[in-house]
């Protein structure tokens, strides 16, 4: 069974691999390029832990094939900070202890992101609605809600 | 002299008794007595069990039992 | 697994139509790559339709009618303001499919031809009266949404055929569409009822309509008696009673894992009066 | 500023620092089971039964061992015979011996150069079965005619004449019911059943083990417990324990079913077939939920008799439990909790632990209290109700207090229920307005605690800075509060202590984080090494200021002369002490162990609102309070933290979560798409109000909290759903069909 070749920017920075055309792109990310930041719940695009972007659209890194990102811009929840610069919502979710495990946390704050990103100012439904794909089992959400919510108005008045 | 509350259906193996008295000074002391007089219990005994000595979840079978006003042996607890 | 990316549709289905084991087209994946993963289809050649030009598009053509490409996944629907403006019911159909993530990447080709009964997008074209391209190796044709679904997981199309776009016609004037389901949860779940209702208004009385119900029998389909329920009214309380009895009666669901025969075919009647007082009052504009 | 009950002024303890793990859980850097890989490693796939009950008839390998990259194939013949009792049912799990007990049973494992290559090889191997008959549902499994899980399975407290898959008898209880329900004004008897759930972490099971020919391995692999991993393991593959090294990984989540193995051993016996090559074996979520360890089933008899003015005159509970092809359903714990938060005249307990063919349960959350809890609180409820009673007054009319019998038998110590019921009575949310379809309910929980064999070392380092080594993973911020408390003990900033869980070989047998243990065992032991610590470090400054160690104080961080030597040293910091310990005698460390006594046992009481749309059966939680005794918050973030998880849990068992099986005796819905848990969208914010009555078992006042939080949901939900709808739910889940029927049955009388 042959592999292909990819070429693709992951965080900024062009990389490649060989792929089997059968692996995901969580997969590739985890198993050949070594970020392992991206999780694994499910499988099915029912949990989000594996959330990514894909040409700056949020998508499950586990319904994506590795070979489909050729050519394309991958975003992690390992570029998410700036250096020792951690993103707002990152250091929201340690202020708010948004996080128990964590493992969710990674996709948890990847799609947290891109909806800021795309609503500034999201009311608490529109955040729940957009992270109904991100499963935590261990914080009822609450503090990951509250988090998010602070968040985006830390960076509104950054940005005004 | 202790008196140890068994669970009821032990009774079976101790003639029909939920209290029984064991001569005892420590937990062990409390379970060999009861496993002497009552054999029955001893694959029970054996398994595991917890023991409640004045409302405290007994820590070991070298715990005493010398001054106690209630003993309970409960099934074995642990948690999620 | 020979994976294929071809540049165009007559070249996917050659493709298709030569392959002589299991073969799969990928639109936006979120059926096949569950599929492939749960060792459920192992596909010998996996052909990826993304690079072909055009599948990304949503055109809306000179009679006002839309064009959608095959790869539009259900965000950028949902982007789409004209398109959401003329036709709601069936942006929010497809907007129901899966999470956010998974709107980033399905699509209503893809949920189409994925078979399945509780298909969220599906109701919604077939209550538009959408159609769809079809290339095959014999050329292209078209056909009515609802004629491609043969059963639970099973498609009319034929061996090498795909879908090459999909096509609403125009909306025209005081027409108005909804859909909704009902899942256990708010989000993440299949459908376990679903009803969609495209409308036409003449002053406050419904002209025309178009009643599809989904996840209540084998296949999505249309249910005449319910739009005749509703034509020629006003949408009033005995209309509303009307159209209840009716898609209760176009029921014919099983008991499953998701929901009872009795629950499906009570909460389809639900649904479709509230759909339809969704459509009714978007038709009218308000 | 929190005091304790010495009146000393915390620094520290009731504070919420950030949580010292934190930075590494939001960069990605954390790494959990499946993060890790080693070099020569290989990957493990296992091939399940998809049949309930079947006689394994031959396993035929040959098509994957010819396979290329295949490099060991292990079944139920490379593991050691002759094991007994709880080892025997661990192994029986592990790997299927003559017959494959569940849908997902394991009966062979494979390891190959590549994850897709072991996938491929596991549908190479072909295994003949002669399919038995079967049973799932807790009722029909008890019946003297069912299909016989196991011959001899039952124990010796089951009395002679039960049905063949009882495998475990309990009946306990005090005073005279018959006199008690006499005496009542009203009694009433229902029946309950709750269907397995799973724990649902979002980490699917996954560990990389090692092992030589020589018998030395080593394993990395999510777990709540190392030591339980090194054990069991070793039992299972007849290993001598302190040869094999277990390090456990971030976890992503256990709930209980973390605490014991699963694929692990397989992982081991494929290494040790491989050469030696580690294997790594990342388990499916239809894996997980297939063939873990999910929560019991239960159907329950609950009967009770209550005065007109509400009080309770006696109480009698039958419970029946399956938990899988095993013993080990969590009934006696189910009736132990099920009316702990009532002082009654008279109980009679009884409860059946019943084999079925479902996979083996392990613990979720107070293991057992949630399902006695839907029974007893629902009950109570509805008699309030048939009463004309407020269910809070009820609940505080018969609370149990300090002193008084438990339900279960013992006195209870110090207890804070009714400290808790009047917080949640005074709750700005019970007045909160409730509009048409909506409804209230409240129900109490309750949750023993769990100490357990403790094993910490704390060591000061050359800087004065101190890590503290713990054998108890880090769930939920743990690591935050033993810093806490162990920066609070020695006088330093939260900043200058490390906790690091540790591997087995760092230290002695620990249990793991279960039990609601970790922040109470762990925590308790670490303020003793702590004090160990500082008597040294004081024994140090006496020397160097050559009078009498008794002399010495410690406070502030400082070692200070004391007594008749008061003011004529300058303190002595910790970071003088431990600059200078090389040359003062050595390495200055601190150590305990013991299974710490008085694990104080958690009340809660919940309060939820919902709605409940008559149209579709779908219930709606508008909003939640959940109001529990922690004893002493160390990290109060944590504290809500648990309280609210607990809470979300209890509302997806209550709401949608349950195992489904066909007529095949399969599992249904081993997929997160069907197997519902609750989504953010699906809650509200979730109310928390800490209520701290100390336990004096633990120097800072701890109870765990981990675990009660799970427990009222499930009647609260159902009560809120009578208030809301009028009709009242006994089977779990009240999912929208079944709420719908009801609502239906009601309306056509």
């Amino acid at each position: 069974m042959s592999k292909i070749h990819v070429t693709t920017t992951v965080n900024g920075d062009e990389v490649e691999f060989l792929a089997d055309p059968r692996e995901s792109l969580l997969d590739c990310l985890r198993d050949h390029l070594g970020l392992t930041g991206s999780k694994e719940g499910c499988g099915t695009g029912d949990c989000g832990a594996c959330s990514v972007t894909l040409d700056g659209t949020l998508v499950c890194s586990c319904l994506v094939l590795g070979v489909e990102a050729e050519g394309r811009q991958v975003a992690t929840i390992e570029g998410m900070a700036e250096g020792n610069e951690l993103h707002p919502l990152q250091r929201k979710f340690l202020e708010h202890a948004a996080l128990q495990c964590g493992f969710c946390t990674p996709g948890i704050l990847v799609a947290a992101k891109a909806l800021l990103e795309k609503t500034p100012d999201p009311t608490e439904t529109e955040v729940r609605y957009w992270l109904a794909g991100n499963l935590c089992r261990c914080t009822g959400y609450d503090k990951i809600i509250r988090a998010v919510l602070d968040a985006a108005a830390e960076m509104r008045q950054e940005a005004a | 002299m202790v008196t140890v509350n068994l669970w009821s259906s032990l009774s079976r193996f101790t003639g029909g008794e939920t209290a029984v008295e064991v001569e005892a000074d420590t937990v062990a002391g409390v379970l060999d007595g009861l496993k002497a007089a009552y054999p029955g219990l001893a694959p029970i005994l054996d398994t595991g069990v917890s023991v409640v000595i004045d409302g405290e979840m007994a820590t070991g079978r070298h715990a005493s039992v010398a001054g106690a006003t209630e003993v309970f042996l409960m099934q074995r607890m642990k948690g999620g | 697994m020979n994976y294929h990316t071809p540049s165009t549709f007559e070249d996917a289905a050659r493709l298709a139509g030569a392959a002589g084991g299991v073969t799969r087209f990928l639109a936006g994946g979120t059926d096949v790559l569950v599929q492939m993963r749960a060792g459920m289809v192992l596909p010998d050649d996996l052909i990826d339709l993304k690079k072909i030009p055009g599948v990304h598009d949503i055109v809306q053509g000179a009679d006002g009618g839309w064009r959608i490409g095959i790869a539009v996944p259900g965000a950028a629907l949902g982007a789409h303001a004209a398109l959401v403006a003329d036709w709601p019911g069936v942006v929010e159909g497809m907007e129901l499919v899966g999470s956010t993530q998974v709107q980033g990447r399905a699509t209503l080709a893809g949920n189409l031809c994925n078979g399945s009964p509780a298909a969220d997008s599906v109701p919604g074209l077939v209550a538009a009266g959408a159609t769809v391209e079809i290339t095959g190796p014999d050329g292209t044709r078209s056909a009515p949404v609802e004629e491609i679904p043969a059963g639970p997981g099973k498609t009319t199309l034929a061996p090498g055929e795909l879908i090459s776009a999909i096509l609403l016609p125009p909306r025209g004037k005081a027409g108005g569409d909804a859909y909704l389901r009902f899942i256990p949860r708010t989000e993440m779940d299949i459908a376990v009822a679903g009803c969609a209702v495209n409308l036409r208004l003449e002053g406050d009385t419904i002209a025309e309509a178009r009643v599809a119900l989904g996840a209540v029998a084998p296949r999505i389909a249309l249910a005449p008696d319910c739009a005749a329920a509703i034509i020629g009214t006003t949408l009033d309380e005995a209309a509303l009673a009307a159209l209840d009895a009716a898609a209760r009666a176009a029921c014919s669901p099983i008991d499953d894992k998701r929901g009872t025969v009795a629950f499906r075919t009570e909460v389809a009647g639900v649904l479709a009066r509230r759909a339809a007082a969704i459509a009714y009052s978007r038709a009218k504009g308000e | 500023m929190a005091k304790d009950e010495l009146g000393e002024t915390l620094h520290l303890v009731g504070t919420r620092p950030l949580r010292p793990d934190g930075l590494d859980k939001v960069t990605g850097r954390a790494r959990y089971g499946a993060d890790v890989s080693m070099p020569g490693m290989l990957w493990g796939a296992v091939v399940r039964s998809p049949h309930a009950h079947a006689r394994i008839v031959k396993i035929d390998a040959s098509k994957a061992e010819a396979l290329p990259g295949v490099k060991a194939v292990v079944t139920r013949a490379d593991f050691p015979e002759g094991l007994t009792g709880e080892n025997w049912n661990l192994q029986e799990n592990t790997m299927a011996g003559e017959r494959a007990l569940y849908d997902g049973h394991a009966v062979a494992a494979v390891a190959a150069t590549s994850a897709l290559r072991a996938q491929e090889a596991a549908r190479l191997i072909e295994v003949e079965y002669e399919v038995l008959p079967h049973v799932i549902d807790v009722d029909d499994a008890i019946r003297p005619d069912a299909p016989v899980i196991r011959e001899g399975a039952a124990d010796a407290t089951v009395p002679e004449g039960s049905p063949p898959n009882v495998a475990r008898y309990i009946e306990f209880g005090h005073g005279d019911t018959e006199a008690g329900f006499a005496a009542a004004d009203l009694v009433r008897e229902r029946s309950y059943k709750t269907e397995a759930t799973h724990q649902g972490y979002i980490e699917p099971h996954a560990c990389l083990g090692q092992l030589g020919a020589d018998g030395k391995g080593e394993m990395w692999v999510c777990t709540q417990g190392q030591w339980y991993i090194r054990q069991m393991c070793s039992s299972v593959l007849g290993l001598e324990a302190a040869q094999l090294r277990v390090t456990p990984s971030e976890i992503g989540g256990g709930f209980g079913g973390k605490t014991t193995i699963f694929m692990e051993p397989l992982s081991l016996a494929l290494s040790r077939k491989a050469g030696g090559r580690p294997v790594k074996i990342v388990m499916t979520r239809s894996e997980v939920l297939r063939a873990t360890g999910p929560t019991a089933s239960a159907s329950m008899d609950v009967k009770i008799g209550m005065t007109k003015d509400g009080m309770i005159t006696a109480a009698h509970a039958e419970f029946r439990m399956q938990g899988g092809a095993f013993p080990g359903a969590p009934v006696d714990m189910a009736l132990y909790c099920a009316f702990a938060p009532y002082k009654l005249p008279a109980a009679q307990h009884i409860g059946y632990d019943v084999l079925a063919n479902r996979p083996k349960c392990a613990a979720y959350r107070a293991p057992g209290s949630p399902m006695g809890a839907f029974a007893v609180e629902s009950l109570i409820d509805e008699m309030c109700r048939e009463l004309g009673l407020d269910a809070l007054e009820v609940r505080l009319k018969n609370a149990v207090k300090e002193g008084d019998r438990a339900s279960y038998g013992p006195t209870f110590g110090s207890i804070g229920l009714v400290e808790t019921l009047e917080a949640a009575k005074s709750h700005p949310n019970l007045a909160a307005p409730l509009g048409p379809n909506q409804g209230r309910g409240i129900a109490s929980g309750f949750w023993f605690n769990h100490s357990g064999e403790t094993s910490v070392s704390l060591a000061i380092s050359e800087d004065g800075t101190v890590q503290v080594s713990v054998g108890t993973p880090d769930i939920g911020g743990s690591r935050a509060s033993i810093a806490l408390m162990t920066a609070e003990t020695v006088g330093i900033p939260y900043e200058d202590v490390r906790v690091n869980v540790v591997e087995t070989g760092a230290l002695g047998v620990n249990e793991p984080t279960h039990g609601s243990r970790a922040t109470f065992a762990s925590g308790k032991a670490a303020v003793v090494a702590a004090r160990q610590a500082i008597a040294e470090m004081c024994r140090r400054a006496a020397a160097e200021w050559g009078i009498d160690p008794e002399a010495v104080e410690w406070a502030n961080g400082a070692a200070q002369p004391a007594g008749p030597n008061a003011g004529k040293f300058p303190p002595m910091g910790i970071e003088e002490i431990a600059a200078k310990m090389g040359s003062t005698g050595g390495p200055i460390s601190g150590h305990h162990e013991s299974v710490p006594e008085g694990a104080g046992a958690s009340f809660g009481c919940h309060v939820v609102d919902v709605e409940v749309d008559p149209e579709t059966g779908r219930t709606t939680v508008l909003r939640y309070l959940v109001v529990q005794d922690a004893g002493r918050a160390i990290h109060p973030s944590y504290v809500e933290g648990q309280f609210q998880g607990g809470a979300a849990q209890g509302i997806g068992w209550a709401l949608n979560e349950a195992y489904i099986y066909g007529e095949d005796g399969r599992l249904q819905n081993a997929v997160f798409l069907d197997y519902r848990v609750p989504v953010a969208s699906d809650l509200p914010m979730i109310d928390t109000q800490i209520v701290e009555v100390p336990n004096p078992g633990h120097p800072f006042g701890v109870r765990g909290v981990g675990e009660t939080g799970i427990t009222p949901p499930l009647p609260a939900i159902a009560n809120a759903i009578e208030a809301a709808a009028g009709v009242r739910m006994r089977s779990l889940p009240m999912s929208p069909p079944k709420v719908l029927a009801a609502i239906r049955a009601a309306r056509e009388g």
